[in-house]
């Protein structure tokens, strides 16, 4: 039961990355990638870290408990910090101007 | 050892620093060296160097590149681009490298095969370290011991060439308003981000806290005095970076930092010297069972390893810290990135 | 399920170097960083991976904690630089906005 | 197969040390010049990491050693991988980061004087 429940985290957040890389690679501006990177990353880390969590629990020692609890901690922590880098990111790509991709304005600007 | 990751992050390795070195831009550059030093961590972890990939962890992600931005804000990211120059110096580089691979490829048919148990390194001295450090001084991680009690006074001079290079870099910056370069751009023109800040004050006591865990554990988990001071000069950096200097300074101010950075120093090696003053010699720490109370000399042994932690946590940090503020403000001290 | 561990690992590497296009050509520099970040976040995933393939995760997980913690003062440090530099950069070297759409 | 498990870490170190050598050398910037120097030192750091790794052993802290029953404690070192090593590099490490604030100290300088961080701007303005 145990090992399902990994598996099947572990493999959504594998998906979920899959899906992120495709999206940091075929988007088409900076925007657009940030949206996919930041989503898909803290997603598919925490999904992963709790499929590691879980799994540590199959000898529920105080150890591994703590171990556990840890990992909990951790992907806490990612969902605290990797919104504000991304936010920190895009802040910068705005200040420094970066152009928004507008499908219909794309024949005008081609030089 | 894992060989299937192995191969695979060793690749990476090698295109992240083929990449750093082609491009173009100073800043890229540090960005994809910050890469650089996340994959590397990635390998130390995978050949079972934990205590390295431990210091890699925090000198990567919270030290180095924030210094390589530091200096490059502080200087040009611009690259002057002459495909047509210096053909010389690039003829003699890739001679140099050539024949110096040349010689070490060559080398290579001699070496013992990698992870081969009964290499000549395996063999010697260090199956002492791993029988014996729970005997002779009752800590688990082999690597703190070694550090601390049976190498500590190659990690006292360690330490002391940190604390040089924290002086060489206040010697190198550190001037009055007066007297500085003239300020090229518009610095920090009252740029206030509430997140940023709001996130950075929550982090930074947990950081601390898991720095002085860092510390603390060092004997049963990866971790010791350079991997904690490390974090919490990160911790630091991560304030000053947010908010501004002055409120780093209303934390811990400059003359203080100065003063941290003597006082790990001094208590390496006042550690040190009262062996010598108990009759032993210099860092044989078993003499110190007879002023600490309650203790034999093996655990007067791993007791005498703490302090000399907490003594270079201590100094990794203040000159962590003083480093980043000097580069980050060349030297003035009033604003950086 | 040391199998399935190893798989994983492997499979996150290779999409690691997928994302390590985007650090190593990325058109804009702020896409480097955006790379560089998700790879750091990646890379804590791995660590408690490497563990668990090595039987001993309770020591790993330091490390992981670490970066979890660290990781986004690059990224907000870098960030800072346009903040301060965004006269000097807007539409300068490196920092068009090129290849729109491919 | 097993000739390239057998060797690629030392190939790899060889060629992240020629890497670093040539950009020493042949890069005009400072800057990169001080990135080479980053990538020699972890060059050499792998090699000695790689020195270190054993078959079928695991990191270097004693698995039980919590306590104080030493007498019980007999430790087969061939579990263990070889962390002298790993001290030697940890410390290499932290005094990296010590000479690269030195280094970056210095092209701050330099650029402060010469307005560039060029080698060859800088070489003719000191003629």
């Amino acid at each position: 039961m145990i090992d399902i429940l990994t598996v099947g985290l572990v493999s959504l957040g594998l998906f979920s990355f899959f899906s992120t890389t495709v999206g940091l690679l075929r988007l088409p501006d900076f925007y657009c990638r940030m949206h996919a990177a930041g989503k898909g990353d803290v997603f598919s880390s925490v999904c992963m870290l709790l499929g590691f969590a879980v799994y540590l629990l199959h000898h529920p020692t105080l150890e591994m408990v703590l171990t556990s609890l840890k990992i909990l901690a951790i992907s806490v922590f990612i969902f605290l910090a990797s919104p504000t880098a991304t936010h920190a990111i895009v802040d910068a790509g705005h200040a420094s101007g970066v152009m928004p991709w507008l499908k219909e304005k794309k024949e005008e600007e081609a030089p | 050892m894992i060989w299937q990751l192995d191969l695979l992050i060793l690749t990476l390795v090698v295109l992240c620093a083929v990449a750093t070195v082609s491009v173009k831009d100073l800043l890229s550059s540090a960005i994809i060296f910050g890469t650089y030093s996340f994959l590397m961590c990635l390998l130390w972890t995978e050949m079972a160097a934990v205590d390295v990939a431990f210091t890699e962890a925090a000198v990567g992600a919270g030290v180095s590149t924030v210094l390589f931005f530091a200096a490059v804000f502080r200087t040009t990211r611009l690259l002057k681009f002459r495909p047509a120059g210096r053909r010389l110096a690039k003829v003699l580089g890739l001679a140099a490298a050539l024949g110096l691979g040349g010689m070490l490829f060559v080398a290579e048919g001699d070496f013992p095969a990698w992870s081969d148990p009964n290499s000549p390194a395996s063999t010697h001295l260090s199956p002492y370290y791993l029988t014996q450090t729970l005997h002779d001084t009752a800590v688990p991680n082999v690597v703190t011991s070694v550090l601390a009690d049976y190498r500590g006074f190659d990690t006292m001079f360690e330490t002391a060439v940190i604390f040089v290079a924290g002086l060489a870099v206040v010697a190198l910056l550190r001037r009055r308003e007066e007297t500085g370069p003239p300020e090229l751009y518009q610095v920090g023109a009252g740029y206030e981000d509430t997140i940023i800040r709001f996130i950075a004050r929550k982090m930074a006591p947990f950081m601390q806290l898991f720095a002085l865990y860092v510390v603390a554990h060092g004997h049963h988990s990866p971790g010791g005095g350079f991997q904690g001071g490390v974090i919490l000069g990160a911790s630091f950096i991560l304030l000053a970076i947010a908010f501004d200097f002055r409120f780093v300074f209303s934390k811990m101010g400059e003359r203080a930092n100065i003063l941290f950075g003597n006082l790990g120093v001094l208590i390496y090696a006042g550690i040190g010297f009262l062996c010598l003053l108990l009759g032993a010699n210099f860092l044989d720490y078993s003499i110190l069972e007879k002023i600490l109370p309650a203790t034999d000399a093996v655990m007067a042994r791993s007791h005498a390893m703490l302090g000399v932690e907490i003594g270079v946590a201590i100094a990794v940090m203040a000159i962590c810290i003083s480093i980043y503020l000097h580069l980050a403000s060349h030297g003035r001290m009033d604003k950086g990135l | 399920m040391d199998g399935f561990f190893l798989t994983a690992g492997v499979i996150l590497l290779v999409l690691m170097l997928l994302t390590l296009y985007r650090v190593f050509f990325g058109p804009t520099l702020i896409d480097r960083i955006m790379g560089g970040n998700v790879i750091g976040t990646k890379t804590t995933v791995l660590l408690i991976l490497i563990g668990l393939l090595y039987g001993r995760v309770e020591m790993f997980v330091d490390i992981a904690l670490a970066y979890a913690l660290l990781n986004f003062i690059v990224t907000v440090a870098a960030s800072r630089y346009f903040q301060h530099y965004k006269n000097l950069t807007a539409g300068g070297f490196g920092f068009q906005h090129r290849g729109e759409g491919k | 197969m097993d000739l390239l498990v057998a060797k690629y870490n030392y190939w790899i170190y060889v060629l992240l040390m020629m890497i670093g050598l040539y950009t020493m050398i042949s890069k005009n910037n400072l800057m990169k010049k001080v990135i080479g120097m980053g990538i020699f030192q972890t060059a050499i750091i792998v090699f000695y990491v790689s020195i270190g790794a054993k078959k079928g052993a695991g990191i270097p802290i004693i698995a039980h050693g919590h306590g104080h029953d030493l007498a019980a404690a007999a430790v087969d070192p061939s579990l263990y991988v070889n962390p002298l090593p790993h001290v030697l590099m940890l410390t290499a490490i932290v005094v990296g980061v010590g000479t690269l604030g030195v280094a970056l100290a210095l092209c701050l300088g330099i650029y402060q004087r010469y307005d560039s961080l060029e080698e060859d701007e800088i070489l003719e303005q000191l003629q």
